[in-house]
């Protein structure tokens, strides 16, 4: 029953490197590697990958000489970080007070239904990502949607499950 | 060293050192408070709430293991309503994940068991939730069932305080929040882990035991870690 | 940098908008920037182009202007303050043509004008400003914040020129626990005090942290003020450092505020080439800098401690107060720990005066409190009215009452942790203690409009839920009691609890409410109590009759319910 | 007038009912003051008007439900005897699959069956409901008696104090779960 348990081999290093390895160097340069910049370093390895690789983590452990148990402990902490790689396109519903009291719920719910991917999971073609936000601070535009990094202000739910169609190609 | 003082605990007097917990104190004086999350030597944190206790003129209830003694302190460790949440909280703990303990290696050598028989627990009012959580039997000498684990986080703080291996953390938060050791791999896949058993030792559940116990036949020692931290704590 | 240099600098901003016909401030707060204010923007400035007036019409970015769901706004000439609504980049050319060169204003385009008959020329004759008083956003949609000179301009860091030449640390404190101060974050404590408390320790290391993680969902105050007048907050812990006698800031900023980070990041550069930070500043003794640490998505990292921990890279899990951060902080060390609204009320206090602060609001609550408006109503947006407010002012009178002709129900305050006030109290003034007393709390102040539409039920469910994600899993109360809660309350929405369930409920809540590690937990049950205590018809309904009154709910069809029961 | 006491076994083992008979020549005493009116060992239909009802086992299928109904509204004083009753205990181990699930895995997969393992569809049977659930979660329960199974002592010592007129008092000395 081991089943949710990572392996060694998942900590290995790719041999290929690329920029987006240079830039995690580089920010370890700047913050000296001081443990208390670590989570400030994991929000550069989510930008550049989109999430958090585990060798990555076991990367920052040597580096940053931080425990691996408390890297992967403050990686599932915060939600803004993830373990496995988002989808190409991303939805994010802002199911915040003042977008639930203005209908985010059947927004979010359309969307489930249409593409058959729950909040929090990606697609199978890993196409869409769909993602649910606690607030965005848009809240006098509610209901909110981010499709790829745009607001969507007073979104309805036919139109933003057209508009995923036709930025998503799906 | 600072000089003592008295407070009072339940109408008692007691004498007290600046720095000292109310829970130190309690424990010198043979004032029985519940305990699940604490464990003498280890750093408090105040995580089961069971030794939380009434403090005249302080309008909250504060948790004795992280109170620090001031002085003329006024302290009840028994009072109706103490006892009407403490039972709520066992209760909430036994209604988490799997507690069952008719089939459990550590039946009746259980600090939780042993807590709510102390707290009276006759029944638990609220639905049992039963999360299907992992058994990892991956270690050599050891196995660790999550389904008895009540996040105490003892284990976590024996590993980092006293042996310094730092293998566990706990990782997610809320009801998901799960021990794990180092990137959560498999126990028995560790490179940190010394195998030096203190976590198996502390557990208060059946949560971490020796991979030979039968239903009901573990012995822990949890004594002789209080003596090692206290042989470590002393001045050579 | 010294006085004479920051009065040269002021000058030539004046200059410069004498020089000018008009001035246009386009609001480019997040909510107006997600209805298209960028383009409004650029389409401006090619239309002052192609006239070839770029030096005599200025087009600038502004904060946030207030009327959010108008949005994007735009505001001609800073003295006649004429606000247009719903701006887009082809209407606005129109601006340009008639308003800014023929002085012609636009009726159909007025901020307002779909609803109100007359709409009002004069933005500030809208009942939404009218009983407005502005401290903490006096310059937020008036000047451009992303120029240090425009701050400036608008009188930033005189304040901390003052304080800094003219008054010692304890003169500071004093000026701030006079005027009665209250942290704007959460249960109010007194500003003053907590500034003494850090002060008092001699000789060592300290830090000032500006609590930005306004984790409230249907709140966005702290973000309007950092993303509209960055140099004020900045300008605010560097008083509060001086005061206490911290060389070192950090503002802790959710990462859902990508705007915010970004500005305040550039106000941090400025200040420092401007001097305003690092050593020296204004030729004294004094050195300050500060580092912006961005939050990761943990709602509980509002709480000081989690926050404290959060800062120093770790899970954002709290600990239990005392020794509180005022003594043992970051890395151990007394830190001083404010949110943004509140450092932004220190500069004004500063330069005007106690006195002058304290007269604003009620004798408890003193000075203003910035309100994030929004639900059902229509007029939602950001505001800011003196403490002593009634609820019913701000609802009806600034917020325009409910839409659609539907009823009032509930006003929700303090988010998560706060609760639902029902009509027949829509006439108590707003302040920290009769909130409280209505069983919700001030919070950071977002408040929510609910009409008859909304389920009370699902309200504290949905709250519930929330507080049950968003709890760190530390203590039992907390990790299990708001599952269990929430479990509960989803019984009840579902038409499948029956009274005893609703007996565990209410045994449950005040047990979380006193037994929790903090704030989170301490405050999960609010919701559940407010509704409980003045809707619980509603709960009756649900039980009961297996009915949702606002019909938001589904039960489960009468063959299940039946099921359900057993 | 003598009191009278009715037990039922419903989803557990039975053990609880042999700790009952393990209170050995103490049956007298409970008998000069109550007659055992219904029972597993007694031969009766239905399950008659009782002062104290003692119930084994989970609620397992939706007859248990019937059943606990039933006796909750024929009886003065309903008492859930032994940690199936009072927590659901081993049957709830099936709480962690869904009810087809489990069913599949006793009837069709387990190695014990041969290879056409059939579910059970004897009209006879109860349905198995969505949960497991200890007693208190479908009725009012007077008294708890955990224990897997509870001891003679305990059960004699509830039965003796309830049919003198007392109350019970589970305190820490005679709690005991496993």
């Amino acid at each position: 029953m081991s089943s949710g348990l990572n392996r060694l081999t998942d900590l290995e290093k790719p041999a290929t490197e690329d920029a987006r390895l240079k830039r995690i160097q580089t920010a370890l340069k700047r913050y000296d590697a001081r443990p208390d910049a670590l989570i400030e370093i994991l929000h550069i390895v989510e930008e550049s990958y989109g999430y958090v690789p585990l060798w990555m983590m076991a990367l920052l452990a040597k580096e940053m000489k931080v425990p691996p148990s408390r890297i992967y402990g403050v990686v599932t902490f915060y939600h803004f970080f993830s373990l496995k790689p988002k989808g190409e396109h991303t939805c994010v519903v802002c199911t915040g007070t003042a977008c639930h009291v203005r209908g985010s719920q059947r927004v979010l719910n359309d969307i489930e239904d249409e593409f058959s991917v729950r909040a929090g999971e990606t697609t199978p073609d890993g196409k869409l990502g769909l993602q649910t936000a606690r607030c965005l601070g848009c809240c006098s535009l509610g209901p909110v949607t981010v499709i790829d990094n745009e607001i969507i202000p007073k979104s309805e739910p036919e139109k933003i499950v057209a508009l995923i169609h036709e930025k998503a190609g799906i | 060293m600072n000089a003592s003082f008295t407070i009072t605990i339940d109408n008692q007097s007691v004498e007290a050192t600046p720095g000292e917990s109310l829970l130190e104190v309690c424990r010198k004086a043979n004032i029985p408070l519940p305990v699940m999350c604490d464990f003498k030597g280890l750093s408090p944190v105040g995580a089961c709430r069971l030794c939380l206790v009434e403090i005249e003129g302080v309008p909250k209830l504060l948790p004795a293991c992280t109170t620090l003694v001031a002085p003329n302190q006024a302290v009840h460790t028994q009072s109706d309503k103490l006892r009407k949440y403490r039972r709520m909280i066992i209760e909430l703990i036994f209604s988490e994940r799997n507690h069952i303990c008719a089939i459990c290696v550590a039946n009746n050598n259980c600090e939780l068991q042993k807590m709510a028989y102390e707290l009276g627990m006759d029944h638990v009012r609220f639905p049992y939730l039963t999360p299907v959580c992992e058994v990892d039997a991956s270690h050599e000498k050891y196995v660790m069932d999550h389904n008895r684990c009540i996040l105490c986080t003892r284990c976590v703080r024996v590993c980092s305080e006293i042996e310094g291996a730092m293998t566990r953390d706990v990782m997610g938060r809320g009801f998901d929040a799960r021990i794990i050791t180092e990137f959560k791999q498999p126990w028995g896949d560790s490179t940190g882990c010394t195998s030096c058993g203190k976590c198996v030792q502390v557990c208060p559940t059946g949560a971490l035991t020796p991979n030979d116990a039968a239903q009901g036949r573990l012995k822990k020692n949890p004594e002789l870690v209080a003596l090692l931290i206290e042989k470590r704590e002393a001045k050579p | 940098m010294n006085l004479q240099q920051l009065n040269q600098i002021s000058e030539s901003v004046q200059e410069k908008h004498g020089s000018c016909l008009k001035r246009v401030g386009v609001c480019c707060g997040a909510g107006c920037i997600s209805s298209g204010s960028t383009a409004v923007v650029d389409s401006l400035k090619s239309a002052v182009k192609a006239k070839g007036l770029e030096d005599k019409v200025e087009i600038f970015p502004t904060g946030c202007m207030g009327a959010c769901n108008q949005g994007p706004l735009v505001k001609v000439d800073t003295f006649n303050e004429t606000i247009y609504q719903k701006v887009d980049a082809e209407n606005a050319v129109q601006i340009i043509e008639q308003h800014v060169l023929q002085d012609q204003v636009i009726p159909s385009m007025l901020l307002f004008s779909d609803s109100d008959p007359e709409p009002k020329v004069r933005a500030d004759e809208n009942s939404f400003f009218q009983k407005q008083v502005k401290v903490v956003l006096e310059n937020c949609g008036l000047v451009n914040p992303e120029s240090i000179e425009e701050a400036i301009h608008a009188g930033s860091y005189m304040a901390l020129h003052k304080v800094l030449t003219s008054m010692k640390q304890e003169e500071v404190i004093y000026e701030i626990k006079k005027s009665g101060l209250r942290g704007r974050g959460g249960a109010g404590y007194l500003t003053g005090l907590k500034w003494g408390i850090v002060a008092k320790f001699q000789n060592a290391i300290k830090y000032v942290v500006c609590n930005g993680d306004e984790g409230d969902p249907g709140a966005f105050m702290d973000r309007s003020v950092l993303e509209g007048d960055p140099h004020r907050v900045l300008e605010g812990m560097l008083i509060g450092g001086y005061a206490v006698g911290a060389g070192k800031g950090y503002l802790y900023v959710r990462a859902e505020y990508p705007l915010a980070i970004k500005r305040f990041e550039q106000a941090v550069k400025q200040a420092r080439s401007f001097g305003f930070l690092g050593k020296n500043i204004f030729e004294t003794n004094f050195e300050f800098d500060v580092e912006i640490r961005v939050g990761a998505g943990a709602f509980v990292c509002g709480e000081e401690t989690a926050l404290v921990a959060s800062i120093e890279g770790k899970r954002g899990v709290p600990r239990p107060r005392p020794p509180y951060p005022a003594e043992s902080g970051l890395w151990g060390k007394p830190t001083l720990i404010n949110n943004v609204e509140t450092f932004a009320n220190v500069p004004p206090i500063i330069l005007s005066g106690h006195h002058w602060f304290s007269k604003i609001g009620t004798s408890k609550s003193t000075g203003t409190k910035v309100f994030a408006l929004t639900g059902k109503i229509n007029h939602t947006g950001l505001i800011e009215v003196p403490m002593g407010t009634t609820l019913r002012e701000i609802i009806f009178e600034l917020g325009g009452g409910v839409p659609e002709g539907k009823r009032f129900k509930a006003a929700q305050t303090g988010g998560p942790s706060g609760g639902c006030i029902p009509a027949q109290f829509l006439d108590t003034k707003v302040d920290y203690e009769n909130l409280v007393s209505l069983g919700s709390i001030m919070g950071s102040g977002g408040l929510i409009v609910m009409d008859e539409s909304s389920c009370m039920v699902e309200v504290a469910r949905y709250f519930m839920e929330f507080c049950m994600d968003e709890s760190c899993g530390k203590c039992v109360p907390c990790r299990v009691g708001t599952k269990q809660m929430h479990d509960l309350l989803n019984k009840i929405c579902q038409g499948e609890a029956a009274s005893s369930d609703l007996e565990l409920l209410e045994a449950l809540a005040p047990m979380v409410k006193e037994t929790s590690l903090c704030g989170l937990g301490m405050t999960a049950p609010n919701p559940l109590l407010s509704t409980l205590r003045y809707f619980r018809e509603e709960y009756r309904a649900h039980i009961i009759e297996k009915r949702c009154p606002a019909g938001v709910c589904k039960m489960k069809t009468a063959q299940n319910k039946k099921k359900a029961r057993v | 007038m003598k009191k009278k006491i009715g037990t039922v076994w419903l989803g557990g083992c039975s053990g609880c009912h042999m700790s009952l008979l393990d209170i050995d020549e103490r049956i007298l005493d409970v008998a000069a003051l109550a007659d055992i009116v219904k029972s597993p060992v007694v031969d009766s239909k239905e399950f008659p008007d009782v002062d104290v009802a003692i119930v084994e086992g989970a609620i397992i299928t939706d007859q248990h439900l019937t059943e606990v109904r039933h006796i909750r509204a024929h009886s003065k004083i309903l008492i859930a005897l032994g940690n199936c009753a009072v927590t659901a205990n081993v049957p709830a181990y099936r709480n962690r699959v869904t009810k087809e699930e489990a069913l599949k895995c006793a009837y069709v997969d387990a190695s014990s069956n041969d290879s056409a393992g059939q579910m059970p569809d004897s009209p006879e049977l109860g349905k198995l409901l969505d949960r497991v659930r200890p007693l208190h979660e479908a009725v009012k329960v007077d008294y708890y008696i955990p224990g897997c199974p509870p001891s003679a002592d305990l059960i004699f010592y509830v039965l003796s104090e309830l049919l003198n007129g007392r109350t019970p008092n589970l305190d820490k000395e005679k709690l005991k779960y496993g």
